[in-house]
C-alpha cells in the first residue's frame, strides 16, 4: 500500500487553486459532495466531443461506442465493489437507490407484522422513501437507537438492536456503514449475520454513501443484499447514483420507473420487462455521468483505497486532538480514528454553527453548518445543528490547522 | 471601509446578540404563545405576546418576549424587534414588520426611524442564506398577532 | 429573425469532426440524443472546476456559488417554455417526469369511472407509467387511434378522439406535442381545450422531449398543465429532465421521492415536506447537468428558436422529397413540412431497418433503426421496425444528400 | 482483404438471404410450433418441427421450416441453421446449436464441418448488436425441441 501524496493528488483538482474570499480555498465539505479530478472531466468531454449517442438501441458506430462506454463504467462500478454487474444499477443519485428499494421491495414483500428496522442515525435518504411507503405496506418501522453519552458515544445501542431482531420479525434491515455526520463505522457484517440469523429471509441494505467513496468495499463481505450510494462523493460527477445488488432478488422486484430501456414489449394493453439491470434504468441514463462515475473509479483505485484510508485516519490523528485541544469545542461521535470516518462534527460553545459557518467561510475555510439530513440523529446530539468539517484525499495537515485557526478566529469575532 | 461580514455582523447585531433584550421563556400573564421553526437551518424561536386592549378598538403590543436556539442573526434580530415593536398598535407592529420584510429582500428602507437597531440588518440581505434568519422573530410576531385576531392562543408553524 | 448558418453552427459541435470508418461523420439521430455544443461542455467545466459544491444547504462561498448557479438554470429553463420557476422541477430524465405524475397525480386524483387518455403515437415514457400505476388506482386508459393510411396518416384520429372525450369521462390527457418516429405535430391546445370543456377538472399534460428542442414553446399558449421533457435532446447533457407545471397542482400532489433536499423537517416518526420544486427533487440533484441545460437553453435562445423551426422546414423541403425520389423508398407520416418535425422514418421495399443502418454506418450516416421507443405507433406501420433520420440545428442540406447516397449504397449491397 | 462489412455481410449470408432455404410458413404435419420475438430489434421468427421417430431412442429432426420478419442476419442464419440440423438426432442438433452460440461469443469454433454454411456468421459475432440476431434462429430450434421433449405442441418467446 502506496501512501498517498496530497501534494500530488491536489495537483488533480483544479478548483483547489481557488480563492475565496482572498484566501486559498480550504474544502472540508466532501461529505456533502467531493471535489472532481481533470481526469473525470476529462472522460465525459472526451465522451461529449467523441462518441455521445443514445445507448442500447442504435446500430451506428456512435450508438455503439457509447453503449461500450456507459457498460464499461457498470463493469468498472461492479469491480470496484465487488458486485455482479447485472446487479449494478444506475440510478440518479444515492436517494432514487433507496426509492427504488421502498416501492419495489419493502412495499412488496413486507406486511402487517413485518419489521423494517433502521438506525437514528440514517440520513434522510434512507429514513423518508421507508416512511412514504409505510402507510401503504403496512410494516412497523423500528429504529436502533444511538448512545447520546460516554465512551460509545454516536455508536448504535446494540443491546436495542439485539432485542428487536429477537422477535425474529426482522424482515428488512437497513443500515449506513457510516454516518455522514458523526463518522461512525457501523459493524454491518456482523449486525447483518445476527439479523440473518434471526429470520433467514431479511434482506439486509447498507447505505455506502459515505463508506464507498472512503473505504475499501467488499458488497459480499458486507454480507449486504443491497448496497446504495452517490457518484458525486466519490469524485464522480452529479446524476448519478448506484444501486447494487443481488441480481435473483432485482429479478423477483417489479419494476419502478417505467419507460424505455426497461422494457422488453409493450402493446397498449402491458408491457413485458427487461431483464436486470435494465428493468431498473427507465429511459435515457445518465450516460456522461457513468463514464464520469468510472473514470472517478479508476482515479481511487489508482490511489488505492487501502491508502484513501490509511490518509483519512492519518488526518483524523490530526484533527481530533487538535480540536478537542480548543476550548469550548465539543467533538461529536467517536474518538478513535479506527472506529470512524472523516465526517466531523462539533459543537463551539456559545456559538451557533451557522454563524461559524459563516465565518470560516471569510476565512477561506468551507465547512457544513446544519442537520446534515439527519435530523433524527443531530437532536440526538442536542441540537437542531452542528458544524461539520469532512475531509477526503485532497485534503492536508495544513488544512487541519487552517480549520483551528478558522474556529479560534470565529470565537474572537464573537467576543471582542 | 466595511468588509461585507462587517455588514453582516454589524456591532449592533452583535450587541443585541451579546445583550439580548427581552429574551425570555415565560410572560405572566401572556395571551399568545407561538412556536417558530426554520428547520432548514435548526433555528427554533418561542415568542409570548401580552396585548394591551386598553383601547379596544386599537389593541396594542404589551409586551413581547423571545427565546430559542439559532444563529446570532435570528436570536438579534428578534431582540431589535421587541424593542421596535412594544407599544405600537397591533396593525402598526404589523405594518412595520412588512416594512422591515421588503428592507430584507432588498426592496427598499421604508420607516427606518421605527425599526430602530432593526436597520441594522440591511447588510444580512447580501447573504442570501442568512436572510430567513433575520426574519424569523418578525414571522413569529406576525403569527402571533394573527393568531390572537383569530382568537387563539397557541400556533406552531414550520417555515419551509 | 434571423436565418441559422450551419457552417457556424457545426464549429461549436467538437464532435461533428469526426470521422466514422474513414468518412465523415453524418449525425442524423437527433431524436434519440442531440450532439452538444462547446458551450455546454464548457459551462459544466467551468462550475467543476470553480464552484462545484452540494446546494441550497451549505453557509460557504462554494455552496451558495453553486446554489445561485442551479436556480439560474432553473430560472432560463423556465423562461425558455414561459413557465413559472416554482413550476420547474428538475428531473433525471423526461421519462422520470412522466413517472412522478403517473406516481403522484394519476394514483391519486384518477379512480373507477375515470378515463386516462391517451394517443397511439406516444413514446414508451408516456404509456408504461400509466400502465403501472393503472392496476391500482383503477382508471381507464384509452388510446386515440393513429390514422395508418392515406392523406392524413399519421395523425391522431380526431373523431374517435371527439367521441372519447364527449363521455366528460377523461380526467387526465397525455399527448405528445411531436412524434419522435413520424415527426407529427399535434394540435394540442386545440385537442386540450377540447378536453376541458367537456370536464373542467381535467389535466392536461404533454410530452415536449421532441417538441421543446425543435419549436418555440410556451406553456400557457399549449394550455398544458404539464410538459415533461429532457435535457440531452436540447444540446444538454444527460441525466437531466424537466416536470414543468403549475406550481398550484405540484403543491397538491404528495411527494414521489423521498429523501433529502424534499424535505421540510423528519423525525423518526414522519415527515413534512418542502415547498415546490423541491418537495420534488429528493437528494442531491443534478447540479453540473442543470448548468449544462442552461448553458443549451441560452445557446438555443441566441440561435432563437424561430431559427431553429425554420431551418428544420427547410431541410425537410429538401429531404421529404429526396427520400420520395428513391425507387422503393416509402416516407411514414404527414407529408407537409409545417405539419411535422424533423424526425423522419421510412421503409425501403425489400430491406430490413437494421441492415440499413448497419450499411449506412459503414458509409459515416448514423441514423437509427428500430422501434423508437413507440411499438405501438411503429407496429401499426406495418412492421417491427423503421428505419428514421432525424435533424437538427447542425444538419446541413449536403447531408440530405449524404443520407440519400447512402439509401442507395445501401440497396446496391443487397442487390449485388 | 476483407472489411469488417464483409465479414457481417459474407456472400454465404447474403446469398441464404436472398435465396432462403426451407423458409415457409406451414409446415404440414409437424409437431411443435414456436414463435420467438427479440423485442429490442423487432425481429420475429416463426419455427415449425416435424420430429422424427422411427428410432424412438433417437429421435432426429425430420423437417424444419422457417418464417419471420427481420433483417438479413436473423433470416439468413435461420436458413442456414435449417441446413445443418435436417436429419440430425435432437440430442445432436442441440449440441450442434450450443457449438454456434459458443462460436458467436467469440469462444471458439467448434463442429466446423457441421454447421455448413454457418460458419459464415463467425464475423457477426465482431458487431455486439446484431449477434441476437444471429442466434435468433438457432434459440427458435433449441426452444422447439425442448418444447417436443415436455411433450408441448406450441411455445411463443420474447428475448429481453
Ligand atoms: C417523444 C418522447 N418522449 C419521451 C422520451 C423519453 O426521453 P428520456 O429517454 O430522455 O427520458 C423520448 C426520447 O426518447 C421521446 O422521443
Ligand atoms: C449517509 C448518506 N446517505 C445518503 C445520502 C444521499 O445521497 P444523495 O443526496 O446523493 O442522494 C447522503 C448524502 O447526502 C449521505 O451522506
Amino acid at each position: 500500500m502506496d501512501a498517498l501524496d496530497v501534494e500530488t493528488v491536489r495537483k488533480d483538482f483544479p478548483i483547489l487553486e481557488r480563492q475565496v474570499h482572498g484566501r486559498p480555498l480550504v474544502y472540508l465539505d466532501s461529505a456533502a459532495t467531493s471535489q472532481k479530478p481533470q481526469a473525470v472531466l476529462d472522460a465525459m468531454d472526451r465522451y461529449y466531443e467523441q462518441s455521445n449517442a443514445n445507448v442500447h438501441r442504435g446500430v451506428h458506430a456512435l450508438a455503439e461506442e457509447a453503449t461500450e462506454a456507459y457498460e464499461n463504467a457498470r463493469g468498472k462500478v461492479a469491480r470496484f465493489i465487488r458486485a455482479d454487474p447485472r446487479g449494478v444499477v444506475f440510478t440518479k443519485n444515492a436517494t432514487e437507490a433507496f426509492n427504488v428499494l421502498a416501492y419495489s421491495l419493502a412495499a412488496n414483500r413486507l406486511g402487517d407484522g413485518d419489521i423494517l428496522l433502521s438506525t437514528q442515525m440514517e440520513h434522510h435518504a434512507n429514513l423518508v422513501p421507508w416512511q412514504l411507503v409505510q402507510p401503504r405496506a403496512g410494516f412497523e418501522i423500528r429504529y436502533i437507537p444511538v448512545i447520546a453519552l460516554g465512551p460509545d458515544a454516536g455508536t448504535l445501542d446494540l443491546d436495542a438492536f439485539d432485542e428487536i431482531v429477537a422477535t425474529g420479525r426482522v424482515k428488512l434491515f437497513t443500515v449506513t456503514a457510516m454516518s455522514n455526520v458523526v463518522g461512525t463505522i457501523n459493524p454491518v457484517a456482523d449486525l447483518a449475520a445476527r439479523v440473518r440469523a434471526a429470520n433467514s429471509e431479511a434482506v439486509v441494505v447498507v447505505d455506502g454513501a459515505q463508506s464507498v467513496p472512503h473505504l475499501p468495499t467488499d458488497l459480499l463481505a458486507l454480507e449486504a443484499d443491497f448496497l446504495c450510494f452517490s457518484g458525486h462523493k466519490m469524485l464522480g460527477p452529479t446524476g448519478i447514483g448506484v444501486l447494487a445488488g443481488k441480481p435473483e432478488l432485482l429479478d423477483d422486484m417489479p419494476p419502478f420507473l417505467g419507460g424505455g430501456e426497461m422494457i422488453a414489449n409493450v402493446t397498449l394493453e402491458g408491457t413485458t420487462f427487461n431483464e436486470v439491470p435494465y428493468k431498473f434504468e427507465a429511459g435515457t441514463p445518465p450516460i456522461a455521468e457513468a463514464v464520469g462515475l468510472g473514470a472517478a473509479v479508476d482515479y481511487l483505485s489508482a490511489l488505492g483505497m487501502e491508502s484513501v484510508r490509511a490518509h483519512e485516519v492519518a488526518l483524523l490523528e490530526h484533527v481530533l486532538p487538535a480540536l478537542n485541544s480548543v476550548e469550548g469545542v465539543t467533538v461529536h461521535g467517536p474518538t478513535d480514528p479506527s472506529g470512524r470516518g472523516a465526517a466531523v462534527s462539533f459543537a463551539v460553545e456559545g456559538l451557533h454553527p451557522h454563524d461559524i459557518g459563516t465565518i470560516m467561510d471569510r476565512e477561506g475555510v468551507a465547512v457544513r453548518a446544519g442537520h446534515h439530513c439527519a435530523k433524527p440523529l443531530v437532536r440526538l446530539l442536542g441540537s437542531a445543528a452542528t458544524t461539520r468539517a469532512s475531509f477526503y484525499v485532497y485534503n492536508s495537515v495544513d488544512e487541519v490547522q487552517a480549520l483551528i485557526d478558522a474556529i479560534e478566529a470565529t470565537k474572537r469575532f464573537f467576543v471582542r | 471601509m466595511s468588509s461585507p461580514l462587517d455588514d453582516l455582523y454589524q456591532e449592533i447585531i452583535l450587541d443585541h446578540y451579546r445583550k439580548p433584550r427581552h429574551r425570555a421563556g415565560e410572560l405572566e400573564p401572556h395571551d399568545v404563545h407561538v412556536h417558530h421553526a426554520n428547520p432548514l437551518c435548526g433555528d427554533e424561536l418561542d415568542l409570548r405576546l401580552r396585548v394591551d386592549s386598553t383601547d379596544p378598538a386599537a389593541p396594542r403590543v404589551g409586551a413581547v418576549v423571545y427565546d430559542g436556539d439559532g444563529c446570532s442573526i435570528s436570536m438579534a434580530s428578534a431582540s431589535a424587534m421587541t424593542e421596535a415593536v412594544t407599544g405600537r398598535e397591533l396593525a402598526d407592529a404589523d405594518d412595520l414588520g412588512e416594512a422591515f420584510r421588503l428592507m430584507m429582500h432588498g426592496e427598499g428602507l421604508k420607516r427606518e426611524d421605527d425599526l430602530l437597531d432593526g436597520v441594522a440588518f440591511q447588510g444580512v440581505a447580501k447573504f442570501p442564506v442568512r436572510v430567513k434568519c433575520a426574519l424569523l422573530g418578525w414571522m413569529a410576531l406576525k403569527d402571533a398577532i394573527g393568531t390572537y385576531r383569530d382568537g387563539n392562543q397557541e400556533h406552531r408553524v414550520t417555515h419551509e
